[in-house]
């Protein structure tokens, strides 16, 4: 039996010390609901149970990814798998005896730290699941803490229909309206917005990069607009992004949400980590956990989890948010790659993500059938590409050369959508030749 | 003794000389700037002044830290994870199976007909569940507006309540520490979407009157649903479907075993019965011709993450599934109940409730947090302190299966050594810890959150 | 630059302060010397070097190996890695400062009882190279520690070239001779040994499993002729088949040696970690380190390296082996391996090498042109197998089946070698398959 | 404080009921038996207890503890590392075209022509070097019986050539630290097979006049070796076949940073000159059409090691170049010279030999073992003591490249404050390690090498 075994003498000697002949006898359970069946799953030893799993992953193709839309590749170098695995940090549990955990304390203030740099609040949590939980919670600060009874929260035309969903399940319990406001060009229209922004509005969010990997131009106007309207200013950004973007507290955004886990995580179907900062005269309706300092009995600095009063375990149904468990060991891995990267390191990472797609939308753009990007502007990793086939085609045909893409639908029409990072910039030759490829054969 | 912050050894503000033009960008970026020799020494360094599951056992009740198999971790870094979400369902065949695998396992183990993997932990699990309750309470033309919580329950249970906009009405517990049938019966009403339990409740105590507290709510039109958190005590043993219950979370992380990482990630999948399947958050996965295919169910509440949780955490807990087996499993909830009960005979702490199952609550005699700072200086860790509050100055203790009786008689000899201690003894402690008893008060009081913070 | 930056600011105040302009200055090296070339090897990124080091490994395809001849796979549980790559062990060195080195040399203490507890003997090195080595350092011990003043050290005529080649190389320069002694039905001709025995033989070499996996009936009695003959008897096992076989000790070995890494360390291109034990009264003329135990000032057990006057960096020429660096790592990775099987894991893991060979020959056998074993008697994780074809185009049939085997030279005749293991016992069908295929198409 | 032995712990005693018969087997194994959470915990402790790398610097002069990039354990884990050396050579290209490319650049960076990847440490590269010297000689005809080495020589040195069967004849410093040329002039003879020198030498000295010590001893019909343990400091500057070396060779362990695993494993290939390669050990590897294939040399010694060593150091010392680069390999060694000057400057301790390289021996004030004792309180490992002898009381100090100007600061305080101490403090030390001062005398006279041992 893995894991779980007590010697025979120990067994008996622990079932005479509780004065049962048998563990089952412990087992206060109404027979009615006793379960006598089978999960009928076959026990395997550790060889075979990695071999089964990883069988079964293998199922998948190796392909040359070019997809972004919400979860982005970056090289996450080694030290960062060899140091977050070490026992005392990976099996830990959340700091509530501080005394003992004063390590992992101080790697999530170190992390809420860099995002406080990336941003520019003055706040921010130790992580969120993910950036649509964290807009879905920026969605719910903002219902806290606005004076008036606005309840309508605004986002681009653009934003993904994933993060609209979740976002919609994070507002539907305050009946908080979930309302679009107009692009063109690819960017804000600032003066649509202006139109449909009234003090029913309690949060704008706008995300840059955005959702066709453009980097908005006019964020002050809109933090202007928010502003007259007291409303709050939600901006969505991610931790690679913010290394060469102004900070957004500089054009007036109350709430940074977005992806940390462009640090530290690879590609992993999809994993998060949500980034959450915010202005200070929220601090206590932050969601989430907040680590400070403090003195211990020695007076040494001490790090401890702080302002517990907000969550769930102490204030229950008034609680600023029900998270409990996080996403602290992903925190911890952002911290390190950071520090590994260090602020050249992270800014030549940046350079690199608009250096990419750059590149390779020039590149696109030469082939005959294609435009790219669509959108004239600045882009981040990923842009739009309009192509003169079927969208859907292209990416059949690509994929027939090992490389994944994807369609978006773009208002009316599909286009093909083009991510690239440090990662897959060496295949973007591939990806060239492929597409080069199907114009002629189209 | 203290390390000093990354940012106290060498911080850089660089320029930042960005091919994008000017405002768009920053001028700067100051952040810490370290050679990966001195990164490791960091990291290496501040680990050693944590404490994991390998350094000993963590006793907490209700959170379930057990040993984590370090194959699991493995598993989790073989290249096959490492797959796009956005890829189509042909290209991702061993994501999607993985999947389907794992949703029909846990639908099995919890006595279930459906299950969503994608909430990204078990309070997120919680508001799922709610959420698909309304979803089905209003697709029924039914206007709900209260879910009842037992006063024992997961503070979390009150919150996603609430957060789901639901009014909570709280149950109190009975003199034997169980819900009360008959408040219950004077709770329930035509408001009552949901009753939330679990079971065992956080006192280790198996709800006996479960069929009855199941059919007041099921009249009363409302739904069961259950709380994971106890769920490792009831492997093999029992499945909350079996029960009644309509709706139930997993804690991943807890019951099968994938590492807390000081605090997360976890995964909190649902549990649905078939009336509430349609509602499930989307994609679900099925099978499909030669392979495995995506698909919304027909009234689905939509997404609670952006993608599928935390991917890694559904591949470690398929992995403990499969190593352990049926006989596996049920030897983890018979081991964890022995052991619960092998510590609490040993210990010269009272412990009120009973009969227990793989946790019970013990009564301090002195301050409860008192007692987990002194216990720090044997060198384990405490049990969660003072809650639940229905024990005055609770010790909450949950050592799992994964503790030898080398280790229970250790952790007992440390009760007991603190038991011994007189009230002014035991405010002097921690004395061994990396650090000594640290001020809340003033944490709270003038809260510094970052570094530029303590600058100020 | 990796791993080696200091900040401009740093190396100036560096460069100031040993007075020089620039590190060049530093080195005191006469120009006719000066390198002024290029090496011509370009520096690449974390990533990039990955990708090219990975990418020449995966020229060699992907193979289920029936291979053995000695180098050995076993399933090596993930704790063993998790566990020995933590940095305080990786990367620490050898323990000439104990106070700070408790936990390794704890470990290596741990590992010498192992091996006293495998072999019977008195003592145990914490490791030497690999068996082959370990088997010259035994020889020359035999000629350090032997009354007389024979020279002449004995082995079987069916130890493999590799073996014999090594042990050739440390008995050179003594002076000592190698020499056969024949076998008979594949295992020790004991008449034989008596009749070649002398006073000048200071050491008698026999392994069991021997070269061809069979376990050695009849060692008492090579036990009582070297004890005749006031040599020393060496015998060469692995720490996995001595779990079940007869302890050495009690049938006469005065010194074994022989592989541990059957524990700990998969496939890795013949990277061995020799075992080494012997009687205590050779304790002085012990090639390696050793781990002791004493008290520290507190009075507490503590553990050091002892016995040091033994060796070269003490006792330079007079020293009893030239060693230094170890493959201490490796035993500490055995040690975890079997704190994990414990005696039951290791056992039952010594059982499925007995089992595995016993169950393949039957199978073997009963396809038409095979015969297998072709000796009679017990085998330990591989067999030789006689082929109606020749043995290489049997080998080669295989491997089109993706099933890696090899031949051997035994006598006059090329056979087939088989060896099957925990890890590809599962692959043993398809081995049958591709052997009945290949009688077929004969 | 101390941690039980496993066997302590838990030991078992199980009967062997083998399939075997009777005569064959033991009856009963006794050992410790452990679930795997024990394991864990043991090995974690234990490491704990144990100072590596990553807990800060290791200035040992000679042994070259510099920060090992965790990315070559990486590569190091790779699948295709799991190829068996018995498979043919059309199988295992992967391992030969690495084995070759080694072999090149090594040869490049040594100035030699021909390498052999085999010997398992630099100590059997010695002894492997010495090996193809005299089948060399042999082959000539030439019966030579002695190897020169410097008294400031690696003990191995001396070991190596005794093992081979030379006699050692042991070479004087002069006043300078370095080879004194008249004495070697002296020590030549048609006996002298081989000099072994390290260059710079262990003071970190270079053997300015190693053109004329080339000279003699070719003249002399001798053969000259490079011992490669100082090589990190030539990387980029000079290359021992260019001094007139014929034979060295290399640490990989030191030179190109793969962990020294609490003292192995390493790996010391050889390089030679041209008249020296047909006798290098078997197999050598060569391109061949389409790819790589192994071949014996026409008058190969034969073996060191059974197969190739240590393939994974290897790998691993392969990836460190490769990262690095020709710019990084200079850099390498300008900054551990840069390193160890300015550590030098800012000690109190008097240095008397130099100018040197990458590493200095200092002459403590007091007992060199002492020092070290002292210095362990201040949390850094010490420098190596008392060798070379040629320096009083030495403190032979070898910072190496990844120590950062704050970790020179903090090693060269540790040096200040220990030598401010008198003689009965240090005596008293350490007292902030995990075991004090320990009794070595009693080690030795008392040998308990096992846990058999202990319960005597």
């Amino acid at each position: 039996m893995p894991y779980v075994t007590h010697s025979d003498a120990e067994r008996s000697a622990m079932l005479d010390a509780v004065g049962v002949s048998n563990p089952d006898d412990l087992f206060d359970i109404p027979e009615s609901v006793r379960f006598d069946g089978e999960y009928e799953i076959e026990a395997r030893s550790e060889r075979a149970t990695r071999s089964t799993v990883e069988g079964i992953l293998d199922e998948s193709p190796d392909l040359t990814e070019f997809l972004g839309g919400g979860h982005y590749d970056h090289y996450v170098p080694s030290v960062v798998d060899h140091l977050s695995l070490r026992s005392e940090f990976l099996t830990s549990y959340t700091q509530y005896q501080p005394e003992i955990t004063q390590g992992f304390l101080q790697a999530l203030f170190e992390f809420q730290s860099l995002v406080v740099e990336l941003t520019g609040l003055g706040i921010a949590n130790c992580s969120m699941y993910d950036r649509a939980t964290a807009l879905g919670e920026a969605a719910l600060l903002a219902d806290r803490v606005r004076a008036t009874s606005g309840e309508t929260v605004l986002v681009p035309d653009a934003i993904s229909d994933r993060m609209r969903s979740v976002l919609e399940n994070y507002t539907d319990g305050p009946g908080i309206a979930v309302d679009t406001y107009p692009t063109t060009g690819g960017t804000v229209d600032v003066n649509a917005l202006a139109e449909r922004i009234d003090d029913d509005t309690s949060m704008v969010y706008a995300a840059t990069p955005n959702a066709r990997g453009l980097l908005e131009p006019d964020l002050d106007a809109v933090g202007d607009l928010t502003d007259e309207h007291d409303a709050l200013f939600c901006v969505g950004s991610d931790a690679v992004a913010l290394a060469v973007l102004e900070p957004p507290e500089s054009y007036g955004a109350d709430i940074v949400v977005g992806d940390a886990g462009v640090l530290g995580l690879p590609t992993t179907y999809g994993m998060g980590l949500g980034l959450f900062a915010c202005r200070e005269d929220f601090l206590r309706q932050v969601p989430g956990r907040l680590v400070g300092t403090s003195e211990d009995a020695a007076g040494n600095r001490a790090y401890t989890l702080t302002l517990q009063t907000r969550e769930q375990h102490i204030r229950r149904e008034r609680a600023t948010s029900n998270i409990c468990t996080n996403q602290a060991w992903l925190a911890l891995r952002a911290a390190i790659h950071a520090a590994w990267l260090g602020p050249d390191g992270l800014v030549d990472l940046a350079e690199e993500c608009v250096a990419g797609v750059r590149e390779t939308c020039e590149r696109i753009d030469a082939l005959d059938g294609f435009t790219a990007p669509v959108y004239d502007g600045h882009h981040f990793r990923e842009a739009l590409v309009d192509t003169d086939a079927p969208a859907a085609d292209v990416v059949d045909h690509c994929r027939h050369a090992g490389l994944a893409l994807r369609t978006v639908e773009d208002g009316d029409t599909e286009r093909l959508a083009v991510c690239v990072t440090d990662t897959n910039r060496e295949q973007v030759d591939a990806l060239v030749d492929a597409l080069a490829g199907y114009g002629g054969a189209a | 003794q203290y390390e000093p912050l990354l940012s106290e050894k060498s911080s850089e503000s660089v320029d930042v000389d960005s091919s994008l033009p000017d405002d768009l960008t920053r001028d700067e970026l100051e952040l810490p700037s370290l050679v990966e020799p001195e990164v490791a020494r960091h990291y290496t360094r501040l680990s050693q002044m944590n404490y994991g599951i390998e350094s000993g056992p963590i006793p907490l009740g209700s959170c379930t830290m057990k040993y984590n198999p370090s194959f699991t971790e493995d598993v989790a870094a073989h290249p096959g994870n490492r797959v796009h979400p956005l890829r189509a369902d042909e290209d991702k065949q061993g994501i999607l199976h993985l999947l389907y695998e794992l949703q029909e396992t846990l639908a099995t183990i919890g006595g279930m007909d459906a299950v969503t993997l994608q909430p990204p932990a078990g309070a997120a699990g919680e508001f799922t569940g709610i959420q698909v309750a309304k979803a089905y309470h209003e697709a029924n033309g039914d206007d709900r507006s209260e879910v009842i919580v037992p006063e024992s329950a997961h503070g979390t249970n009150f919150a996603s309540a609430a957060m789901a906009g639901y009014d909570v009405v709280e149950l109190p517990s009975n003199e034997e520490g169980r819900v009360e049938v008959d408040a219950l019966e004077a709770a329930v009403s035509d408001d009552t979407a949901l009753l939330m339990l679990t079971n065992p409740n956080t006192l280790g105590l198996f709800e006996r009157d479960i069929e009855a507290i199941a059919e007041i709510v099921h009249d009363a039109g409302g739904l069961l649903y259950y709380d994971g958190a106890n769920l490792n005590s009831l492997l093999g043993k029992a499945r909350p479907g079996d029960m009644g219950f309509d709706i139930m979370h997993f804690n991943l992380h807890k019951t099968f075993a994938t590492p807390h990482g000081g605090g997360g990630p976890g995964q909190g999948p649902i549990g649905v019965g078939e009336d509430l399947a349609p509602f499930l958050p989307t994609p679900q996965v099925r099978e499909a011709e030669g392979g495995y295919e995506t698909y919304e169910p027909t009234h689905s509440i939509g997404r609670v993450h952006e993608f599928m949780g935390n991917w890694l955490v559904l591949v470690k807990a398929y992995a403990y599934i499969l190593r352990h087996g049926d006989e596996g499993l049920e030897n983890v909830s018979e081991t964890a109940v022995l052991n619960a009960n092998y510590l609490a005979s040993q210990i010269e702490y009272d412990v009120p409730y009973g009969p227990f199952h793989h946790e019970f609550v013990a009564s301090a005699n002195a301050d409860a947090g008192d007692v987990a700072k002194a216990m720090l200086d044997h060198g384990v860790h405490p049990p969660t302190t003072k809650w639940p509050e229905i024990v005055d100055e609770a010790l909450m203790t949950e050592p799992t299966e994964t503790e030898s009786k080398r280790r229970l008689d250790d952790l007992a000899a440390a009760f007991n050594a603190v038991a011994a201690m007189d009230e002014e003894s035991l405010a002097e402690t921690p004395t061994e810890t990396t650090a000594r008893r640290i001020d809340q008060a003033t944490a709270a009081r003038n809260p510094r959150l970052s570094w530029h913070a303590l600058d100020e």
